[in-house]
């Protein structure tokens, strides 16, 4: 990672606490010069240790490849491009701080590849100090294009509303009539479980019953026995990394598949992986797959494959289309800068791995297909894989411009 | 007093002026970040410093004073984002409310001595984090409180709003924590607290109401953690519940421990070495963890008296040879 | 009017009855020494009147105070001040710092929460009158937990000494010595009691070091006073022979 | 589901939690008896134990031999632990242990991810456990009775082991008086070694029987090390029947609590904790401290 900043970097922490202030300033200035000119600097805080990990380490990747491809072109302006990649463990206050070491220090104005919720919405309120464009690759939390929204937020992936929407659209088709729900005892937990409650009751469907579990939660049963008792026929999930693989698990291992159906706002390679067959069987709204048959889809599957064997994974591809929506944006705006970047931005289209992306203008979410997947054994895979049973086009999952509900 | 130890204690004095004097003209100097990471080191150091009261001096040791921290800092976010208070005042108020549910604490807490009073601040803290993890109307539940303004008020503090104006704001509070805490260990009641830290029994014997004690020096670290959190709230411009989490009740222990305990700045530099060891290790590598844990590991085993003790060896080291040159 | 007054005292553990019905009256300035056989109830006596334990009956009076089931800090700044059994001290603090911490128990400002040196002055001073009184002057900076044995039994007794106590209770001041050291002790003990004039309550083992120092004994056999009288009374107390002597079976 | 059925099975899962809460606690216990340490690499053993028991099934194909080898795995590297580091520590201030503990929590969490990767791995209950058994109609896995066996097998077995076995005795005695067992030639050196391996390998063993649970993940550490301290605590520091207690008390609270009043389950322990200290500030079968 960026191994020429390493003797300043030294130099500051001597400086730290001494106060020899005069080391680092001419770098400073050095810094600020290069910002027309010099590399395009991107800067990721992402949590790559930590009880997401497994998602951090997915965005690095996708970016790292991304990167290589474009460098490999000749970069974006006839400029490199350079990841500054960070771990902020998954802690607000590393994140906050590793972001504005990004902003002050290295003068770059761009920021990706945040992982946690907690952490976006505490970076988010900066961005107007700081100048900067934050545009997430992954961040779900309805509120970033809703009540926390500012004018240099961007969105490129879809949003747990929009996920939890598009199961509510397939379940109107189906002949399932009573649901439960369960999330995790967080914000993104309770604002998707509260879309789809509303979305079953608009749809003239019984909503029976929701539970909260906190996150590290290693029990699932009372909340199993629950959901049995509750008499649905499907439960949806909300849940993701450890909390969603022990309830998988456990949820098989009670043989609660077989009366309920398992449904869920994101389904994720990884998770798939870590409880096997355990997944079978799982629908759910799919962030991104590399099962989309679509021809840059394609393109990129095979590209990844080469690089690293496997197909890549749900946030890889979600952070792969952010960049190239970023990449975009760069090129249409001759900059980085936020106040040519951000025009640029807006009302931006791009083909993209899931087909169109548009970055509408009123709230800066990227409107895009819906995807709902199933997780089914497939041949020459030694795990299951989903598969994509129904899609929605982006302006029937795309909630109304700065809302999380939807009216319809 | 021995002459050597006048001299020792003279060159100490002398090197925290010029350490003072440093920290004061810093922001003339210093570039933006710079600023940022000193302003959190500062912030940082006066919690460890407050714990060092309760655990350096009179053995208390909290499991959980996270619980101060968070409290301070939720506190003070609170009040600067839903009532227009001015940031000194609110500052203030939420350090002093800390202290008040301190006292609460302290009552509860050393009802049980030893492991014990560590697993009841325990379970304090955690209990805070449930509730800051719930009470969503006012805490913002795991989204936490964001965009937490420095309002200026009337009084014309506009530069505390700065950079450098709030990096002197929480310049004064550690320096001003750390003259109250010198006073106070130095002092009659300090006097107490050693005795309780090195036999609680005997002092109870001489005719101190131990307990008493004991909650006053909670409710004391309380207030000054509490003012550090008050501080952090708006400077990063959000609090949220990791603040609460008994992580950072442990990573504040290991500061003061790495620091040395019993010693004020010790702790202080424990702080700062914390901080910018694990921000400038995570940059370097993601296994920033494991050569973290090895550092603690080896200053266990190669500089048990802490940062601190490694400072003053050195001097007086140094000390000890120009006796023997002259 | 006696200083110190106990009044049908009893404490129980459960069935065992350690004290059964003490009753005893100690003048001011005496030097009263409680012996009795192991498990006679000396140290729950002790326990008992400082308040660290509290009694399950009886009354317990001191200068006109009732002080029976008062906490410990209460009846310590009362007037009486204890040693231990064991060496209880601040081991990391000098001996100086020792007595001076007990001193400033007595002192108004124990609360002060600011001011070095100068409100010291008072405790300090106490402190140092302490020390030299049990022949400590010279070692007074020096760790308390590096003294000699026989150093930290004196200056247990300088600690409680430097609180101006008005009864002074020693629990086997010598325990643990050699008998070199003992004898030294009970010297420096005697000299002392004799310039101060102190009322004294002290449990001991050693009878040598009781006739030597005590005026009047009170004899504890299974948690009951038997005898109270002389040093020569007492030695020719059947009954106390035949406690003594059935305690040896 | 009748009103039985639902406590019956409930009151079976909480056992099952009981007794891998237990495997924590008794370690942490054990060693805070003997050494006056709180471990707090505990949580950090517990997952590595549960990454070893993914190996070892990989390699063997035997889930049997994972959960036998694991705890055996773990526990050596615990007890080469004591004899290189802890054991230069005993005279030193307990903060000293605090912080090498805390390092130690850090250097196996932080190995654990560089050896296994990020990434959460499946450890599947073997075959013969995998089934469901009905209790009153209800479907109930078998391996969670499994787990109510094993807990109750090593519960007699530790039971005995300090009653009777040799060296049972020897832990005991040390751990009353250290320095009276040295005089009477209790080589208190090797008892340290073996209870610190000891109980090292029992949180291993909670971690290779939770791994079908939960899958073996970076995560598994935090989560259960305040548990295990909460356990120990409420049972009393240094009490065996105290952990037994404790992880009772706790697996039913949490159980039940969860499906009671779900909104609580954050603070359900620590309410019950705060409860039990307030009025026994030694812990349950702890001496009054």
């Amino acid at each position: 990672m960026s191994g020429q900043f390493r003797p300043s970097r030294r130099a500051m922490l001597k400086v730290g606490l001494a106060g020899a202030a005069t080391v680092a300033s001419p770098a400073i200035l050095r810094l600020t010069a290069e910002a027309q000119t010099g590399p395009i600097k991107i800067g990721m805080p992402v949590a790559l240790t930590g009880p997401l990990g497994t998602v951090g380490q997915q965005t690095k990747r996708g970016a790292e490849f991304w990167a290589k491809l474009q460098n490999a072109k000749g970069g974006i302006l006839g400029r490199p491009i350079e990841l500054l990649i960070e771990d902020t463990a998954g802690n607000p206050a590393n994140c906050v701080r590793k972001a504005q070491e990004m902003v002050e220090r290295r003068d770059c104005r761009l920021i990706t590849g945040i992982t946690l919720s907690s952490e976006a919405l505490a970076v988010v309120p900066k961005l107007g100090e700081w100048d900067s464009i934050f545009i997430s690759g992954i961040n779900g939390d309805g509120r970033l294009t809703a009540d926390s929204f500012v004018p240099n937020f961007f969105r490129a992936n879809i949003s747990g509303p929009m996920g939890t929407r598009a199961v509510s659209l397939y379940l109107r088709k189906s002949n399932m009539t009573k649901f439960y729900g369960l999330g995790l005892d967080y914000a993104w937990g309770h604002n998707s479980i509260g879309v789809f409650e509303d979305e079953v009751k608009r749809g003239k469907k019984e909503f029976v019953g929701k539970i909260f579990a906190p996150t590290g939660t290693k029990d699932y049963s009372p909340y199993i026995t629950k959901i049995r008792q509750s008499g649905a026929d499907a439960v949806f999930l909300v849940m993701q990394g450890d909390d969603n693989n022990a309830f998988l698990s456990q949820a098989q291992q009670y043989r609660l598949p077989e009366k309920v159906k398992l449904l869920t706002e994101i389904v994720d390679l990884a998770s798939i992986r870590a409880v096997g067959d355990a997944s079978l069987g799982l629908i759910g709204s799919s962030r991104y797959s590399f099962t989309y048959d679509q021809p840059l889809n394609n393109e990129f599957v095979a590209a990844w494959k080469k690089e690293y064997g496997n197909p890549p994974d749900t946030f890889e591809g979600e952070q792969w289309q952010c960049m190239k929506v970023l990449e975009a944006g760069i090129v249409k705006a001759g900059g980085v800068e936020a106040a040519k970047l951000r025009p640029a931005l807006e009302d931006l289209e791009v083909e993209s791995v899931k087909g169109k992306v548009f970055m509408r203008k009123c709230d800066h979410q990227g409107v895009q297909q819906g995807f709902m997947v199933e997780v089914k054994k497939k041949a020459g895979f030694d795990t299951p894989v989903p598969e994509v049973i129904s899609t929605f086009p982006g302006d029937q999952t795309t909630p109304p411009c700065n809302a999380m509900t939807y009216k319809d | 007093m021995s002459r050597s130890t006048r001299v020792k204690t003279t060159t100490g004095m002398a090197a925290l002026v010029v350490a003072l004097v440093v920290l004061v003209l810093a922001p003339l100097g210093l570039p933006p970040f710079a600023m940022t990471l000193l302003t959190e080191a500062v912030i940082l150091g006066l919690f460890a410093m407050s714990l060092d009261l309760m655990f350096g001096y009179t053995r208390l040791v909290s499991f959980g004073h996270a619980a101060a921290y968070g409290l301070g800092a939720y506190a003070c976010g609170w009040m600067l984002l839903n009532t227009g208070m001015p940031l000194l005042f609110a500052v203030f108020a939420a350090a002093l409310l800390t202290g008040a549910v301190g006292i609460g604490v302290g009552w509860m807490c050393t009802l049980a001595t030893g492991v014990s009073f560590s697993m009841l601040t325990l379970a304090f803290a955690q209990l805070l984090y449930a509730i800051s993890f719930k009470w969503t109307s006012v805490t913002g539940g795991s989204d936490g409180l964001a965009g937490i303004p420095r309002t200026v008020g009337p009084f014309g503090f506009a530069a505390l709003s700065s950079k450098a104006g709030f990096y002197y704001l929480a310049l004064a509070c550690l320096v001003g924590g750390f003259l109250v805490c010198r006073a106070l260990v130095r002092s009659p009641f300090g006097a107490v607290l050693r005795g309780i830290r090195e036999n609680e029994a005997k002092t109870t014997a001489l005719g101190y109401n131990t307990r008493l004690y004991k909650i006053a020096v909670v409710a004391i670290a309380y207030g000054l953690g509490g003012l550090a959190g008050a501080l952090y709230a708006p400077f990063a411009g959000f609090a949220n519940t990791e603040l609460l989490f008994w992580l950072l009740s442990g990573q504040v222990l290991i500061m003061v421990i790495v620091g040395g305990a019993g010693t004020l700045i010790g702790p202080v530099l424990g702080a700062a070495f914390f901080m910018l060891m694990e921000h400038q290790l995570s940059a370097w590598t993601e296994a920033w963890a494991l050569y973290f844990g090895l550092i603690f590991i080896a200053f266990v085993l190669f500089a048990p008296q802490g940062i601190w003790g490694l400072a003053t060896g050195l001097a007086g080291g140094r000390l000890r040879s120009a006796e023997q040159r002259h | 009017m006696a200083l110190l007054e106990l009044d049908g005292v009893t404490r129980r553990y459960g069935a065992l009855v350690a004290l059964d019905q003490v009753a005893m009256r100690v003048e001011d300035g005496e030097v009263r020494a409680v012996i009795g056989p192991n498990g006679a109830g000396k140290t729950t006596l002790f326990n008992v009147i400082t308040g660290t334990v509290k009694p399950s009956a009886g009354a317990i009076r001191f200068a006109g105070h009732a002080i029976g089931g008062l906490p410990s800090h209460e009846v310590c700044r009362l007037g009486i001040s204890r040693t231990f059994q064991i060496t209880s001290l601040f081991p990391e603090m000098s001996a100086r710092d020792n007595a001076r911490l007990s001193a400033q128990a007595r002192h108004g400002r124990r609360w002060q929460p600011f001011g070095g040196a100068k409100v010291f002055a008072e405790s300090e001073a106490l402190a140092d009158a302490a020390l030299q009184q049990l022949g400590l002057g010279a070692i007074a900076d020096q760790p308390a937990g590096l003294l000699s044995h026989g150093d930290q039994r004196l200056l247990e007794v300088a600690m409680a000494m430097a609180q101006q106590p008005r009864v002074l209770l020693l629990d086997e001041p010598t325990q643990g010595l050699s008998v070199e050291e003992t004898a030294q002790a009970v010297e420096t003990l005697a000299r002392f009691l004799h310039a101060s004039k102190m009322t004294v309550l002290l449990v001991e083992h050693d009878m040598e070091v009781v006739f030597r120092l005590a005026q009047r004994i009170t004899v504890l056999h299974r948690g009951a006073v038997i005898a109270d009288g002389t040093p020569d009374e007492v030695k020719a107390d059947a009954r106390v022979q035949d406690a003594y002597l059935g305690g040896l079976e | 589901m009748s009103t039985l059925a639902l406590l019956l099975t409930q009151t079976v899962n909480a056992l099952s939690q009981s007794a891998l809460l237990f495997f924590l606690g008794v370690g942490l216990t054990l060693i805070f008896g003997l050494m006056r340490i709180v471990n707090f690499a505990h949580g950090a053993l517990y997952m590595l134990g549960a990454f070893v028991g993914y190996s070892l099934t990989h390699w063997t194909g035997n889930y049997w031999l994972a959960l036998a080898g694991a705890p055996v795995v773990v526990g050596l590297f615990g007890a080469a632990f004591e004899l290189t580091i802890l054991r230069r520590l005993y005279r030193r201030d307990a903060h000293a242990f605090l912080m090498v503990t805390f390092g130690l929590a850090l250097v196996v969490g932080e190995a654990v991810r560089l050896t296994w990767g990020p990434d959460a791995l499946q450890v599947p209950a073997p075959p013969a456990l995998a089934g469901v058994v009905f209790m009153l109609d209800e479907p109930f896995p078998v391996y969670r009775l499994f787990l109510v066996a094993t807990g109750v097998v090593v519960a007699i077995a530790i039971w005995q082991f300090l009653e009777r076995a040799r060296l049972g005795l020897l832990i005991r005695a040390t751990s009353q008086n250290a320095d009276m067992a040295n005089a009477l030639g209790v080589d208190v050196k090797l008892i340290r070694s073996c209870v610190f391996g000891i109980g090292c390998g029992l949180a291993a063993l909670g971690g290779v029987l939770a791994a079908p649970l939960v899958t073996a993940s970076n995560g598994m550490a935090g989560t259960v090390i305040i548990d295990a301290f909460v356990i120990v605590i409420i049972g009393g520091m240094g009490s065996f029947l105290g952990s037994l207690i404790g992880a009772l008390l706790i697996g039913f609270v949490q159980v039940f609590g969860n499906y009671y009043a779900p909104d609580f389950s954050l603070a359900f322990m620590y309410l019950v904790m705060l409860a039990v200290l307030v009025m026994r500030p030694g812990g349950l079968l702890g001496k009054e401290a």
